[in-house]
């Protein structure tokens, strides 16, 4: 039956392997959030070669699944010459892909924004930067708060993904355990617990904010 | 490169894209389904309820699918609830996207400036109409873009149903690699296959989206 | 509206509505927006609400269809209060939705439905609330928006109007519904001296049918011709209620002779 | 190149392994353990070069090695004749040959043949899959189900949504003694054909002395004894293994 | 604004900008919103854009700025036409938000942001455009709202401000920036009479010192008082343009007879 014990011994390897969980996607998120808006102004510039390269930059990194991204980042760039160092294609492939959500989400809360305030903004000479960074995406940041905290905690989840390139983390440690203890179950719920705990704590910095934004 | 394989496996592969685009389509709508509900009853149910909820969200929403398919499907018959596969995998689906649809479901509300609201209610419409004809699309304008995004991250969830042996496309190229070695074919069947899919569930969303925000005029 | 307007020959037999407002206070965090306001709002007449920007003219507009709940008092509607069945107990969304039904709002910052054209803004209501078939309905919602001068907008999203446009599409849609009292925001504010003329022309006909008329404006000569009673607001308290004639042109307050002061001057030409 | 020549110019050897599946390849608590281990610590010395020890899924393991991202895969790899096509593999290391579990409790199955009419789990793709089919069809009716991991299969046994779980058997020795209250083995525990566990290298002429100086290696421990300790230390008893890899042409 | 205002005795040295709309054509898709306009506005002078609702007043002063895109023709500010370096080629954004620098504009739904407070919102443009530090566009912002008798609810977000208070911080907003060109659309429409008188005032003192100002009004008091020229559009048609005493009180063309026909009997009272 249920093993407590097992449960309970879990805690420390995983607690050991979250490291990387949290650096994998701690990192990836950080880079994720700035390249998702770049790519998002991208997506809505007047310029058709921008607007390109975003379609095509959010159609290949949401079509194509991550764990095959991976492989192609670890495993195909070696055969043109280009070595990647296993921690830096996890945090890389992490940050892309979280981008090109991260622009789709931002480019929607930006849609229902009314579009008197930016222009408000442009009439006084405002640079575009400084449009964006001080009207737009303050907004549309608090606009769409629970989305983009939906999206870190599907990205915290997925980066046991990069333990196809030999990075032990959380998912990867519970699955040790449960190949030499044969108790998968209580392994893996040891470790939903430990992703728990760094989601709850990503939807309380959320919550934090939202009520901070609101107006 | 060999693409011979495909020759023999072809038929297992056709099954598999077909058994995920399943999965996919009914596991979208029910939770799509019931987020919608969970985010309705976190705007008007009262207090006690709402928490009850946030906390469904909360641990549903932080925990890996993984654990939940294991624990629904392979723990279930320990407490005498048995499954088969594809039941466990759909009900699996259904209630993990439910809190991710929920949440945005509540930020697409929150998008809804108050005083269309008020000036509904203040002709007495009721309020499930007002859900329907203003909170809802106004509000989706918003918000189409983050449930067609999450849409498609569950189209990459179904394969995780392959631990529970639901025969989708991931258990049957898994199934071609393990027999014949060619990994590189396989993921590339994976990587077009979901390529191809994804970007036909953005084409409709971007139609759906041009359609609910042709009000909008363009900003300068 | 069809039947309202003053092109139309049968007067509409509007059942208007009383409105008595006891006692009510209203708090935004510390600060005190209505202080302790009691006005009686005798049914088929017209009250003007006026006063300096910020004394609180929206906020007691709001508080007679219970938009906004305050914290003390009791708005009545036909002696029946709005938003409580009891002290203290709310009443259902039911009966409250029941109540509105017939009490018609536009509002200062109009609210428009952005997703619907002019013309759907108005037919929703008959639609939603009223239970007419759509095309009657949509018949029935160009009819008011020609009346106030938009026939050739009607296909427009608010988006696409210019203010003054959005400022009558939501008159049309309020009128449209035919309530046995109206409250007005600033119903003229974006518009034209012609428009005015116009717009108070159809309140004006409103107002000889019968119906309640509560009316936030800045315009003093709407006050002056249409109106039956004029109440002043500032800062929260409703310094004084009276006829037009006296509380224009030989106000006691001097908060009141300083408020009218500069209007004389500037729109005489 | 030759890559003998670089490993010991470099002074390590780069291997895969995917640390779950006891008891050859074990993490607990954080370090790495098991029969894998402790065999290739006594090939690395023989070769006289550090062994370094990385975690790949198994999905990874045969694609990395392919584009050099290791020098070996020290994962147990049954020797079938489709997989000596494409791969070198050397001396077998350890029996796989196929063996069912059961439920401790179920007393409708003691031998293997009982399982005719049953269903019986296995993992996707590997030899023992084959083996369970062929053996299937000889009995004549036995419903085999495929699982991505040997995980999942023990876990379906344990939910009781299967009869048995077909397996290599010193994983399934292993498992009946980790968790004897649920598990039991069939007996006599092997069936069919004799197969082999065996260590992965790429196949081509700058592999073949790498090849070769692990062969050495082993039949040196083999005999001077160490395999047989190793062997008897993990799974309790000591089989001979072959002294060629068997099916090699 | 600080230094613009009539409290402030030192007068603010503006350059004053000249505008010249030459044949301005625009459309909205089928719609000709603006038919062939010429105007020119004089250095240092108010102008008055009058007409009826939905004439495109709003329109040709977003042309000004080039915030609209006209069809056809040219808008010259000082000489150089705005949006393009020779016709049919764009000029950079960098250049375009130069010329704009100089220019203010008061919209008619205020535009506010409404993630900033009041006094953030009129500091935003001192700080990232003028680039002022923060305390001293804080401190400035704190002024103009203060000229604008906002001092008690300069923390305040947008959305807890009332119409009028909500326009005002949008004159502030404006007018701290100091340019040299105004465009005012409707600035008074949510102002009570009191407070349209006082930003009237404010306007005239600018106008005094010397700023050249387009506004959008329906205050004919505004127009007759203060205009150096009044231009009346209808139907997208600049009818006429000329001394405000002229156009208003001996019009030639029917159509301004008919718009200023209600004004009059309105409000005199
Ligand atoms: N949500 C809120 N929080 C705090 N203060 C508020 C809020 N809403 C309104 N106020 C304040 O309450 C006062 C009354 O506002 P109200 O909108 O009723 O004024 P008003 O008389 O309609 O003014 P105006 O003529 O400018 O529209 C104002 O001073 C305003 O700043
Ligand atoms: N985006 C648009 N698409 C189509 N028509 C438009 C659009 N914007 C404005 N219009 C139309 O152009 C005309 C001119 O609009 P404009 O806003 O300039 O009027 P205005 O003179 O400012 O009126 P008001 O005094 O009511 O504000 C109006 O009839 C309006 O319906
Ligand atoms: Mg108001
Ligand atoms: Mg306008």
């Amino acid at each position: 039956m249920f093993s407590i014990s097992t449960f309970t011994d879990g805690f420390g390897p995983l607690l050991w392997a979250a490291r990387y969980t949290l650096l994998v996607s701690g990192l990836g998120i950080a880079l994720g959030l700035v390249l998702g808006a770049v790519i998002c102004i991208m997506g809505m510039s007047k310029s058709r070669p921008a607007r390109v390269f975003a379609a095509l930059w959010v159609s290949y990194l949401r079509g194509v699944p991550m764990l095959v991204q991976l492989l192609v980042v670890f495993f195909l760039l070696p055969v043109i010459g280009i070595d990647v160092p296993a921690i830096v294609a996890a945090v890389g492939t992490t940050a892309v892909v979280a981008s090109a959500y991260i622009s789709e989400i931002w480019r929607g809360a930006i849609n229902a924004l009314p579009k008197g305030q930016a222009e408000a903004a442009v009439a006084i000479g405002m640079a575009p930067g400084d449009v964006w960074r001080r009207v737009i995406l303050p907004q549309a940041v608090a606009l769409s708060l629970p989305a983009l905290i939906n999206e870190l905690i599907l990205l915290v989840k997925a980066s046991s993904l990069v333990s196809v390139v030999g990075i032990m983390e959380i998912t990867r440690a519970s699955q040790a355990q449960a190949g030499t203890t044969f108790r998968p179950l209580e392994a893996y719920l040891a470790a939903a617990c430990i992703y728990l705990a760094i989601n709850l704590c990503l939807a309380a910095i959320g919550r934090y904010l939202e009520h901070r934004m609101a107006i | 490169m060999d693409l011979s394989i495909f020759v023999t496996y072809w038929p297992i592969l056709v099954r598999g894209f077909g058994m995920t685009v399943f999965c996919w389509i009914l596991g979208t709508a029910f939770g799509m389904a019931l987020g919608l509900a969970i985010a309705l009853c976190q705007r008007y149910a009262p207090a006690p309820f709402r928490w009850l909820l946030q906390i469904y969200i909360e641990i549903i929403r932080g925990t890996p699918f993984l654990v939940q398919l294991f624990v629904l499907y392979y723990g279930g018959p320990l407490i005498g609830l048995r499954l088969d596969a594809l039941p466990a995998g759909l009900l699996g689906l259904t209630i993990y996207g439910s809190p991710y649809f929920a949440e945005i479901f509540r930020s697409a509300f929150r998008a809804v400036p108050n005083g269309q609201i008020e000036a509904a209610r203040a002709i007495g419409m009721a309020e499930p109409t007002i859900i329907r004809r203003i909170l809802l699309p106004v509000g989706l304008v918003s918000a189409l873009p983050a449930l067609v995004n999450f849409s498609i991250i569950l189209t990459k969830e179904t394969v995780i149903l392959s631990i529970i042996t639901v025969p989708e496309l991931m258990y049957q190229t898994q199934r071609m690699s393990t027999e014949t070695f060619r990994y590189l074919e396989a993921n590339l069947v994976l990587a077009l296959f979901f390529w191809f899919f994804v970007e036909v569930i953005s084409r409709i969303g971007r139609r759906f989206e041009r359609r609910i925000t042709h009000y909008l005029i363009e900003r300068p | 509206m069809v039947q309202a307007s003053t092109m139309v020959q049968a007067p509409m037999k509007v059942q208007a509505s009383a409105v008595e407002i006891r006692a009510v206070n209203k708090f935004y965090g510390p600060f005190h927006a209505l202080k302790n306001i009691n006005l009686s709002i005798p049914p088929g007449k017209v009250t003007c609400l006026i006063g300096p920007s910020g004394s609180g003219k929206s906020t007691l507009l709001r508080c007679i269809n219970f938009l906004e709940e305050y914290d003390d008092g009791a708005v009545l509607i036909d002696g029946k209060q709005i938003g409580y069945d009891a002290p203290g107990r709310k009443m259902t969304a039911k009966k409250l939705r029941e109540m509105r039904r017939s009490i018609g709002m536009v509002f200062q910052q109009f609210n428009l439905w952005p997703h619907m054209t002019a013309q759907e803004n108005v037919a929703e209501g008959l639609i939603r609330v009223r239970g007419l078939p759509k095309a009657e309905a949509m018949e029935r919602a160009a009819g008011a928006l020609a009346k106030v001068g938009l026939s050739d907008r009607m296909g427009n999203y608010p988006s696409r109007l210019s203010g003054g446009q959005q400022q009558r599409v939501a008159i049309a849609r309020a009128v449209a519904m035919e309530p046995k009292l109206m409250l007005f925001d600033e119903p003229t504010s974006a518009l034209d001296p012609e428009l005015v003329g116009e717009v108070l022309n159809v309140m004006k006909a409103l107002a000889s049918e019968g119906m309640t008329m509560v009316v936030v404006t800045h315009e003093m000569g709407f006050a002056a011709h249409v109106a039956d009673q004029v109440a002043f607001l500032e800062k929260g308290e409703l310094v004084g209620v009276d006829e037009p004639s006296r509380i224009l042109h030989h106000p006691e307050d001097p908060r009141i002779q300083g408020f009218l002061r500069t209007y004389h001057e500037r729109n005489s030409f | 190149a030759d890559q003998l020549a670089d490993i010991k110019a470099a002074g390590k050897i780069v291997t895969a392994t995917d640390m779950h599946y006891a008891p050859f390849d074990m993490l607990k608590n954080g370090t790495y353990e098991g029969m894998t281990k402790d065999l290739f610590d006594g090939v690395a010395k023989e070769l006289g070069v550090e062994p370094v020890y990385q975690d790949i899924p198994w999905t990874a393991e045969l694609p990395g090695l392919e584009v050099k991202k290791f020098d070996i895969v020290i994962a147990p790899v049954t020797i079938t004749p489709e997989r000596l096509d494409r791969y070198t593999f050397t001396l077998p290391i350890a029996d796989a040959t196929v063996s069912l579990v059961k439920a401790a409790g179920n007393k409708d199955i003691g031998k293997p043949e009982d399982i005719k009419g049953k269903t019986v789990g296995v993992q996707q793709g590997t030899a023992q899959f084959k083996q369970l089919q062929a053996y299937g069809d000889k009995l004549g009716g036995v419903t085999v189900k495929e699982y991505g991991t040997t995980d999942e299969a023990y876990a379906d046994l344990a939910a009781g949504r299967l009869d048995a779980v077909a397996g290599s058997l010193p994983n399934l020795t292993y498992l009946v003694k980790e968790r004897g209250e649920t598990f039991a083995l069939l007996e006599p525990a092997s069936f069919g054909e004799p197969t082999y566990f065996a260590w992965v290298l790429r196949k081509g002429d700058e592999s073949a002395s790498f090849a070769k100086a692990i062969d050495d290696a082993l039949l040196k421990m083999t005999d001077d004894g160490q395999i047989k300790a190793i062997q008897e230390k993990w799974l309790g008893t000591y089989t001979e293994l072959p002294r060629e890899v068997p099916g090699q042409k």
